[in-house]
Formats: C-alpha cells, sequence, structure tokens
C-alpha cells in the first residue's frame, strides 16, 4: 500500500519536472552566507541565501532547499537539513562554539536534479549574554520592580498610602457580625489549587482577616480544602489570628480539614455541608473551576451572603450573577492589603497603580499616533516603531 | 531553618526563571532545564500526596467506625480495583512478542486493557455525568440572575441574551428578517470578538499586575505568611 | 461588585412572586426535555461560521502538506462532547494534508482521548489505502506532570521534556522525532483545553517565548478568557464549545457530531431565554404591584 | 453489553442528585473518587514518574543510531542523569506531609515550585497580558476604509466605531481597578462605565457558558438514549 502511495508520489512529481526539466536547468542559489544565531546559548548558526532565479520565477521543478556544512572551505561537505522552497534561512542547531563552519546551498529539483551554489562562510556559533530582543521587556520589568520595591519602602517607613475603598470588603464585617446573630458558622473556601498559586497566597492572607474577626465575635469558622499544603498553612494562619484576637482557647484545629483533592467530590461534600448546616456567610477566595456554579447556586438557594473573589476570568460571570459580593481580579490580590493595611502589601498595591499608569499612557499614546498616522498627519515609521517597541520576543 | 531555608529556595529558583528569560548564555539554559525536570517530578509526587491523604483520612474514618464510614471503605475498594488492575493486570494480559514486563507494563491504557475499561466504563461516565449536572444548574442561575434590575444588571442581561441566542442557529433563524451583516450571530460575534475582549483585557491586566507584584514578594522573600509559623 | 439581590420568599406571595420565586426543580425538569427530546430528531439548521472558526480552518488549510504538528491534549472526558469532535475533524483535515502529527498532554486523562480520536480519524475510508503508520507518521508521546513548566521546557529541549512515548518507546528512536529538538522543529502548533493548564499557559509559554503559529479549541467556558489573544494574533483561530465543531464541521464539510447536536443546543438555549424571559415578566410584575 | 449497563446505571446514579441528595448518589460519588484517585495513582507512575527517572538511564527502548548521534551532537545526554534523583528525593519529602512530626520538610519542594511558577509568571504575564495586549490595543480612532480605491464612509464610520469601543473598554476597564485613587467626580464616572465594560463582558461569557454546559448534558444523553439503549439511530 505504501509504496502504492510513493509510487502515486512519484509519477506526480514526474508529470510536473519533465516538462520544467526539459525546458531549462536548475539555478543554485546566490550569495550564501553564514552568522552566529543571536541572542541564544550557542551551537546555532543561521544559513541565509538568496532565493534561486528557478525558484523566483516560481519553477514547478523547485522542490526546495538542501543544506550541506563543511568544518573547511574545501569540504568535505555533510547533508545538515533541508528548507522548503522560498526560504531564504536555515538554522543549523547543531554546530560546535567556537568552530569554522561553511556552508553550501542546493536547489532541489525532481528525479534527483540539483544545483549547488558557492561556499558561503565561515562562522562560528557563540553564547550570548544578554537577548536584545527582550531589552524592553527588560525595561519593563525594571520599572515595575522598582515602583513596586520603592512604594513597599516608603509604606514601611510610616508613610501613609491611601487605598480606595473595595465593595464587598466593607460588607466582610457585617457577614461576619450577621453569623453571629444567627448563630450560624461562616465557611471560607481557599480555592482549589495548591500553594503555588499566588490566588490561593492571596485567599490565605484574607482567612487570616476572616479568622481575627470570628474570633472576635466568637462564630465558628470551617475551612474545607482541596489540598493539604493549603490546609496546613490555613491553619498557620487562622490559630495566629486567634491568638492576635485574644482567644487561643477557641481555635478548633479540626474545623479546618481536607476532604478530597477530586473536583466533584469535593463540590458534592461541601455542596452537602452547606445545605444541612445552613452556614450564614460563605467566601470563596481563590482559583475556582467549573464547581463555582454550583458552590454558588447552592449558597444562593440557602441564603446565605456570599462574598466571593478570583482571578479566573472564566469563572467571574458565575460569582457575579450568584453571590451578593465579588472580588474581581486585581481586587482579590487587593483585599489582603486592604484589610490588613500592611505596609509591604499596601505598597506593592501602589507599586502596580504605577504600572496602570504606564499602560494607560502607552495605550493613549499609542492611539493617538495611529490616529494622527491614520489621518495622513503623522510620520507612519514612527508610529509603527512605537506599536513594534511592545514587542517581545 | 524551617522557614529560611524553604524561602532561599524559593528565591534562587525563581530568580533563575526570571533572568533565564534575558540571559540565554550558559550555565542558565541547563540550570532552567535541570530545575523544569525536578519539577516534573515534584509535582508527579505532588499529585501522589493528594491521594495518599484521601487513603489516609478514609482509612481513620473505618478505623473509628465514623458516620459515613461505608461510604469511605467503597473509597478505597474501588481505589484499589483500578489500582490492581492498572499495575497487576497487564501481566495476566497477553504480552506482545520481545516485549519485557516493564515495557509490556507500560501499554497498562491500551484499547482493551482492564485498566482501559475501567477508564471508559466507570472513570468516564461518572465524571462526565458529575460535570453534566451544570447544564441545570447554569439554567437556574440564569432564570435568577438574569433581571433587569438595575443598568449594570440589564446590560449583562442583554449581552448574555443576544450571545446565547447567537450561539445556536435558531437565533438566525427567528431573526431572519435582520439584513445581512446585522444577523443575531453576527451581533453575538461582534461582541463576543470587541466589547467582551476589551473587558477581558483589562480584566486580565489587572491580574497580571496582581500576579506579577505578588510573585515579586515571593521571590524576594517579603512574602512569608504562606509557610505560617513553626511546625 | 455587587448587584442587588432577590428579595427573599415571603409567605403570602402573590402568582407573579411565586413565579419569580420557582423552585428550580422544575426548570431542571425542562430542560431536560429540552436536550432529550430533539435527540430523537434530525434538525438540519444553516450553521453560521463565526470569523474565529474560519480562521482556524484556514490556517490548517495553509500549511504546506507534510508539515510536523504538535497537538496537545489538555481535557478530559467531561469537556469531550465539545473537545473530541473538533479533535476528530482536525485529525481528519491534517491527514489528508499528509501532515506528521506528534501527540502530547498535559492532562493525564488526554492521551487516551487522543487515541479514541485517532482511531475514529483512521477509520475513516479515505485514509484506509494510505497505509499510515504509528511511529512515521504520527505519535503518542503521552502525559506529563508539571504543568506550565513542561511547556517552558520544550523551549530548549523536547526530547527530555517526553523521554518515552506512550507505550514506552524512546520517543528519540520514532522516525518522526529525528532532529526534533523543540518548538522551532514544528510547522504548527494546537493545543485542545478545558481549563489549566490549557490555552493560557500555551500562549505565555510557547507561542509568545518561540513565535510559534498556534491555533486552539476551547471549551465554550474557557473561551472568552481566550479571545483578547485571537484578537491580537497570539492565536491564528479559535473553535470555542460544541458550535465551534459545528462550524468547523460545516467548513469542513464532513457534518458530525457537532452538527447533529445543535438541535438540541437550539431547543435547549429557546428554553433558557424563555425562562429569562418569564423571570423578568414575575420580576416586573410583583414590583410594580408593591 | 454489561458493560454499558454498569456505566449507564453510574449515569443515572449521579443524575439523581440534582433532584436530592440520596444514598445511591453518594455511592457512586465513593466510586468515582476512589477510582479517579486510582487512575491518577497508575498514570502518574507510568507516564511520567518512570519516565522521568528512569528512561533516560536506558532501562526502555534502545535508542536508534541516528538518534544517539544527536545526542552526542547536542549534548542533551551530558546532563547528569543521577541528578533526577535528587527530585525524586525532593518528591519523597513531599510525601512526608503525611507524618504529622516531621511534615514541615514538604515545605523544601513546595518552596521549589512555588519559585518555579513565580519566576515563570512573573515574566510570561508582563509579556502575555501586558505588554502584547497593550500592542494590541493600539487602534487608530479613525479608521478609514477603501473599496475600489474610494473611502467609503459607512464601513470607515463603523471600524472606527469598533475601535473606539475597544479602547474605551479597555481604558475605563483599567480605571475601574485603580485602588490608590478615590473613584470621585471624572475619575469615578470613568471607572464606572469601565464597570459597564465589565458587565458587558460577563454577560457575553455567561451566554458562551450556557452552551458549553448544555454540551455536557447532551454528550451524557446521547451515551444514554444511543449507546447504551439504543433508542437513537
Amino acid at each position: 500500500m505504501k509504496s502504492k502511495f510513493a509510487l502515486f508520489l512519484f509519477g506526480l512529481a514526474l508529470f510536473a519536472a519533465v516538462p520544467a526539466a526539459v525546458g531549462q536547468t536548475l539555478l543554485p542559489p546566490t550569495a550564501v552566507r553564514a552568522k552566529d544565531a543571536p541572542n541564544d546559548a550557542g551551537k546555532s548558526i543561521l544559513a541565509l541565501w538568496q532565493l534561486s532565479a528557478s525558484d523566483i520565477k516560481g519553477d514547478k521543478a523547485v522542490i526546495g532547499y538542501q543544506i550541506f556544512r563543511s568544518v573547511s572551505a574545501q569540504g568535505p561537505f555533510e547533508a545538515v537539513g533541508t528548507a522548503a522552497k522560498g526560504d531564504t534561512l536555515f538554522t543549523d542547531h547543531v554546530a560546535k562554539n567556537g568552530t569554522d563552519y561553511y556552508y553550501k546551498v542546493r536547489t532541489l529539483g525532481a528525479l534527483g536534479v540539483f544545483a549547488e551554489s558557492e561556499t558561503g562562510g565561515p562562522a562560528q556559533a557563540k553564547a550570548q549574554w544578554f537577548n536584545s530582543d527582550r531589552s524592553n521587556a527588560f525595561l519593563a520589568v525594571l520599572i515595575l520592580v522598582t515602583a513596586i520595591l520603592y512604594f513597599i519602602y516608603k509604606a514601611s517607613t510610616g508613610k501613609e498610602l491611601y487605598i480606595r475603598k473595595i465593595a464587598g470588603l466593607e460588607e466582610v464585617d457585617n457577614a461576619v457580625g450577621r453569623a453571629t446573630e444567627m448563630g450560624k458558622k461562616i465557611i471560607f473556601i481557599p480555592g482549589r489549587q495548591d500553594m503555588d498559586n499566588v490566588q490561593t497566597i492571596a485567599a490565605v492572607l484574607l482567612l487570616g482577616r476572616v479568622a481575627k474577626l470570628a474570633a472576635e465575635y466568637e462564630t465558628r469558622l470551617e475551612v474545607p480544602n482541596v489540598r493539604s499544603m493549603v490546609m496546613v498553612s490555613c491553619r498557620e494562619v487562622v490559630k495566629e489570628a486567634f491568638l492576635k484576637a485574644g482567644r487561643p482557647e477557641a481555635y478548633r484545629e479540626d474545623d479546618i480539614y481536607y476532604i478530597t483533592e477530586d473536583q466533584f467530590g469535593f463540590a458534592a461534600a461541601v455542596d452537602g455541608m452547606m445545605l444541612r448546616d445552613k452556614p450564614a456567610a460563605v467566601f470563596y477566595q481563590g482559583a475556582f473551576f467549573a464547581e463555582a456554579l454550583i458552590f454558588a447556586e447552592t449558597g444562593n438557594s440557602i441564603g446565605a451572603i456570599q462574598i466571593a473573589g478570583t482571578a479566573q476570568p472564566a469563572q467571574l460571570p458565575f460569582f457575579v450573577v450568584a453571590c451578593d459580593y465579588t472580588l474581581i481580579g486585581e481586587e482579590l490580590f487587593a483585599a489582603s492589603a486592604y484589610l490588613s493595611k500592611e505596609p509591604r502589601l499596601l505598597g506593592s498595591l501602589k507599586g502596580q497603580d504605577v504600572g496602570k499608569v504606564f499602560i494607560l499612557t502607552a495605550i493613549s499614546l499609542g492611539a493617538a499616533l495611529a490616529t494622527l498616522k491614520a489621518m495622513g498627519w503623522f510620520s507612519g515609521e514612527w508610529t509603527a516603531a512605537y506599536i513594534k517597541a511592545f514587542l517581545v520576543r | 531553618m524551617r522557614r529560611e531555608i524553604p524561602l532561599i529556595i524559593t528565591s534562587f529558583v525563581g530568580f533563575l526563571f526570571v533572568i533565564r528569560f534575558f540571559i540565554p548564555h550558559e550555565p542558565f539554559a541547563s540550570m532552567e532545564n535541570t530545575a523544569s525536570s525536578w519539577i516534573q517530578v515534584i509535582k508527579a509526587f505532588a499529585i501522589w500526596l493528594g491521594i495518599l491523604n484521601l487513603l489516609k483520612i478514609s482509612g481513620e474514618k473505618i478505623y473509628k467506625k465514623d458516620k459515613g464510614w461505608g461510604f469511605a471503605a467503597i473509597v478505597i475498594a474501588s481505589f484499589l480495583a483500578i489500582s490492581i488492575a492498572g499495575f497487576f493486570f497487564p501481566f495476566w494480559e497477553t504480552r506482545t512478542p520481545g516485549d519485557s514486563f516493564i515495557e509490556h507494563a507500560r501499554k497498562f491504557q491500551y484499547p482493551g486493557t482492564s485498566f482501559d475499561w475501567f477508564y471508559t466504563y466507570v472513570y468516564t461516565p461518572l465524571s462526565s455525568t458529575m460535570f453534566a449536572t451544570l447544564a441545570f444548574f447554569i439554567a437556574s442561575a440564569a432564570f435568577r440572575a438574569f433581571r433587569a434590575r438595575s443598568f449594570q444588571a440589564t446590560l449583562l442581561l442583554l449581552a448574555g441574551f443576544i450571545v446565547m441566542l447567537g450561539s445556536v442557529p435558531v437565533g438566525n433563524a427567528l431573526f431572519s428578517w435582520l439584513p445581512q451583516g446585522w444577523q443575531v450571530s453576527d451581533i453575538a460575534d461582534w461582541i463576543k470578538n470587541y466589547p467582551q475582549v476589551a473587558g477581558q483585557r483589562a480584566i486580565q491586566i489587572g491580574i497580571a499586575l496582581g500576579i506579577i507584584s505578588t510573585s515579586l514578594r515571593l521571590i524576594l522573600g517579603v512574602e512569608r505568611s504562606h509557610l505560617g509559623g513553626e511546625g | 461588585m455587587s448587584l442587588p439581590e432577590t428579595p427573599t420568599p415571603r409567605t403570602g406571595q402573590d402568582f407573579w412572586e411565586r413565579l419569580a420565586q420557582l423552585d428550580r426543580r422544575i426548570i431542571f425538569a425542562f430542560i431536560f426535555l429540552a436536550l432529550a427530546i430533539p435527540l430523537f430528531f434530525t434538525i438540519r439548521q444553516p450553521i453560521a461560521v463565526s470569523p474565529e472558526g474560519r480562521a482556524y480552518f484556514e490556517a490548517i488549510e495553509n500549511l504546506p502538506a507534510g508539515s510536523k504538528v504538535l497537538l496537545s491534549f489538555d481535557f478530559d472526558p467531561p469537556s469531550s462532547p465539545e473537545l473530541q469532535p473538533m479533535a476528530e475533524a482536525t485529525f481528519k483535515q491534517l491527514l489528508t494534508k499528509n501532515c506528521k502529527l506528534v501527540v502530547i498532554a498535559l492532562w493525564p486523562q488526554g492521551p487516551q482521548q487522543a487515541e479514541k480520536a485517532l482511531a475514529v480519524a483512521l477509520r475513516d475510508p479515505q485514509f484506509k489505502d494510505l497505509k499510515l503508520e504509528y511511529g512515521e507518521n504520527y505519535a503518542n508521546l503521552g502525559f506529563m506532570a508539571g504543568d506550565e513548566v513542561v511547556i517552558q521546557k520544550m523551549n530548549s529541549d523536547l526530547p527530555s521534556t517526553f523521554p518515552s512515548d506512550y507505550k514506552g518507546n524512546a520517543t528519540l528512536s520514532l522516525p518522526i522525532m529525528q532532529g526534533v529538538k523543540n518548538y522551532k522543529n514544528f510547522d504548527f502548533i494546537i493545543n485542545f483545553s478545558s481549563g489549566f493548564p490549557g490555552t493560557r499557559e500555551w500562549v505565555q509559554f510557547c507561542v509568545d517565548r518561540s513565535g510559534s503559529k498556534m491555533i486552539a479549541g476551547n471549551t465554550a467556558v474557557q473561551a472568552p478568557e481566550n479571545y483578547p489573544y485571537v484578537r491580537s494574533g497570539q492565536l491564528k483561530g479559535l473553535l470555542a464549545g460544541m458550535k465551534g465543531a459545528a462550524e468547523y464541521e460545516t467548513v469542513v464539510g464532513k457534518p458530525g457530531k457537532g452538527v447533529s447536536f445543535m438541535g438540541a443546543q437550539s431547543v435547549s438555549h429557546l428554553v433558557v431565554i424563555l425562562f429569562v424571559i418569564l423571570g423578568n415578566i414575575a420580576y416586573f410584575a410583583s414590583r410594580r404591584k408593591k | 453489553m454489561v458493560s454499558l449497563t454498569i456505566a449507564g446505571f453510574l449515569t443515572l446514579g449521579i443524575m439523581s442528585f440534582v433532584y436530592k441528595d440520596n444514598p445511591v448518589y453518594k455511592l457512586c460519588e465513593s466510586i468515582f473518587i476512589g477510582v479517579s484517585a486510582g487512575y491518577y495513582f497508575v498514570s502518574i507512575f507510568y507516564q511520567s514518574l518512570l519516565p522521568q527517572l528512569t528512561d533516560k538511564i536506558g532501562i526502555t527502548g534502545e535508542l536508534s543510531d541516528s538518534a544517539l548521534a544527536y545526542y552526542r551532537e547536542t549534548g542533551s545526554l551530558a546532563s547528569p542523569q543521577w541528578f533526577n534523583l535528587i527530585a525524586a528525593v525532593l518528591g519523597v519529602m513531599m510525601l512526608l506531609r503525611l507524618v504529622p512530626k516531621i511534615g514541615w520538610i514538604a515545605r523544601w519542594p513546595l518552596a521549589f515550585v512555588i519559585g518555579s511558577t513565580a519566576g515563570l509568571r512573573l515574566i510570561g504575564e508582563l509579556q502575555t497580558n501586558i505588554m502584547a495586549q497593550i500592542q494590541k490595543s493600539i487602534l487608530p480612532l479613525w479608521d478609514p476604509q477603501y473599496i475600489d480605491g474610494s473611502l467609503n464612509m459607512a464601513a470607515s464610520v463603523g471600524h472606527s466605531l469598533t475601535n473606539i469601543v475597544m479602547v474605551a473598554g479597555i481604558l475605563t476597564g483599567v480605571v475601574y481597578f485603580f485602588f490608590s485613587k478615590e473613584h470621585k467626580g471624572v475619575f469615578g464616572g470613568t471607572a464606572k462605565v469601565g464597570i459597564w465594560f465589565l458587565m458587558v463582558t460577563f454577560g457575553a461569557a455567561f451566554g458562551l457558558t450556557v452552551m458549553s454546559r448544555m454540551s455536557l448534558l447532551i454528550g451524557r444523553l446521547d451515551f444514554l438514549l444511543r449507546d447504551w439503549l439504543h433508542l437513537l439511530g
């Protein structure tokens, strides 16, 4: 079967090649050059050439190019790879650093016909210490990091930093208060991802604050977990919060427990618990997936106050429609800063705002330049260069 | 010791992955590759940790005869059933000539193996149906939440309404009198591709900034509350 | 961020108030029937193809014959009603172009889903005569733990990230893997995903770092999050959910499961929409009375 | 057929939850938790751990000559393989979490993972979700469209309006996320427009999700009615 197919291909190639081959001979590629591949760890050389005249004419006889390499200009040359027709570049990934290499390129035709170029080169593979394609990203990192560090430093020296009200967080007190009045418990779910997800870290920070309130109001707080690592961190944080509130004796380790790693096993268990115990307030903070809607719908049906917060864009709509308050994306990260008023958190929040100023300026300026260009009042090259400045490869 | 070493490890690895982005030169590339291989292994063990934790908790439940210990026993029994099928049954199944035991065992999830039977007839229906129940929940959520109570809620409602109609062929059929290029599906496509994208970008930019600053605090060791105290 | 609350149920409600508080199980029953009944009928409907769905098809169509394509299967059985029809149709289109396919997975269930989709594609009579061979025309490298780190590592060294294939053969012993070192050795990348790790991570650590061209098939839940990447060109095309699958089957000209299920989709969407309208009528009626 | 019947009953068992929590559902759920744990247990071992820890040392499979040549040339084999054994040690440390007394040791491997995610995300988010998105949000607010060389007013206005919506949506949305300035006056008004865009975004995402969720149930019904009961043609 396979051979039949090969025969078919062969026939096809023959059909295409014969008229062309009869008409004229194949021309080689010209101006073969070689240079070190930039911005890499070495071991790579770029072989470049100009298209064979046959290729430019769109000659059907050209199948592609074959690249040959040697350590001396005289040869012997060995084949190192092929390139499609229309290509003018081949990256040789198996070069030794610091050795001279020479390249030749053949235009390949059907039936084993080929035309070989002059020798190009030499070039050596080298490793670079800085990826210059990424200098703009480097600059951006530098600006952001400096801004964040500067404000963390400033906040830690005692400077007051203003943070706007975040709706929902104002409600945390009310929610805990209401649970106390009703004599019912609070549930806090720190998402479904492990400690390596920054959303979980934000959630654990927030849990500390909620736990402190719960301790002050003498209300029971339960934290079901999907990950054992997160459970341990939650226990530490809650224990510390109870200690700070002056009620270490009220801390119950068993209220912070692990259920299962499985998504729906966890969803079903929490769901059942909510229906049985009817908590007065439920917090969903951290990374959630499809279970978000099940939780929020169930919580809504039992009439609990629900405060959600996640940076999973896909789940935000469900929290927004089914919960009383939702911290959207970055608000989740801001929440712990807002509640704790801790300098390092406030400072980094302020740093993030500096980032936003840069982003807003960059987009507005760019849009203005692009508009002027569209109206023909401004140089197109400048606008294009500006836009390109945000490209990182 | 219990807090410092983890902090140092986090900083070192975090810093490595950042500078590797800017410096192509060795030894960073190899270091990053090695670190990546380790993480592949550690993450595999982390999944095992969750499983072992589940078994431990179920075991304790059975041992203490807690409420619902029967279900815990079923968890362990079904765990054992599929694990035995995966680890040991390959040895009973017909081996391709020339394969060693281990080579054969690694074909544990081939069509026709007992492990594949579990996957197809137990795991797939159970997990798929669990997910499928969401169809009911989303309908009731839409019914309850999509009400024009305020301007914001009305925007939410309208966008949801149009995209829902535009997602199914019947939307165009109902409003077939609309001019070419202004069909419901065209309007839905426009909403998805423009205002929706604008909103998503704003959200993603915010999230990105939040993640960057938290990551930075982690790498610099400023953020350590997640490690908890001693213990 | 918050929306006003639905008023809590009180005693002595009138009809409209009770309608506004309808027991959700009644809605459930309607949804069940709306999905089940249409399955018994063949409903032919014209499928409108979205620009990003057409772009997905054209991106594959424009590949040179014999291109090497990397496919990542990042989903599990629950999402297969949405993603499996896409995967099957994509395999078929790639195989008609004689592409060489390398499959990997970042979800443990991925390799088995890929095998099932490939089996369906290979059963197609048009490939009977080609005698496509494992290792030569396609390979399945299996699953690897590590999430985004796996994606990142393949930028520099793919063989050591996946040392062996799904069957336990050394990856480098497969003819299709000869000379493959990283993403640069692939002409194209396709990702089917339903969550984390998924398209977002692929764009971040593969497309933006290697400059590879990629298209993706997403569940409809996941898709909104990835539309910005389509608009910015980081993704060359996107299929969103079952509608995406149906669109694709329409463009390819081979209606399959995606198209046949759209009838049930239409009816169920109508039911949801009617309930939304009903809810609003009830809401306004009961509010006017107050 | 027996297999399909088992699958069918498991499907119905889980679906019964929608009506009410019940023992049959609890039974199916327990089976599911156990089976999925087992599934992960086995496939992680064969697909991830075994290849990462043993394959490069060469227990399984023969490398072809050309592959070996490639390895020699590129030095992919040059990284010492026993390095991965350290990873195994770190992995075992992770498992020690289960032993209460020395559970803290699990923080070491965890710190390793946290470090890698932090480092990767710091750059990745900046590059993909900030720089690239800024670049593609730079759109002309007047976007003339030419058809056959002459300016088409209707198309131009359409394109320009779309661009204005895009740029305005992004800018106002980002303004909404400002934390260090009070949302008052013009600034507050801008943030409010930002919320409107977020609402449209959520509405559209919700609308799309309806299809996703319906698909899941269609898949199950198709299985029940076609594959199991053969009621569909």
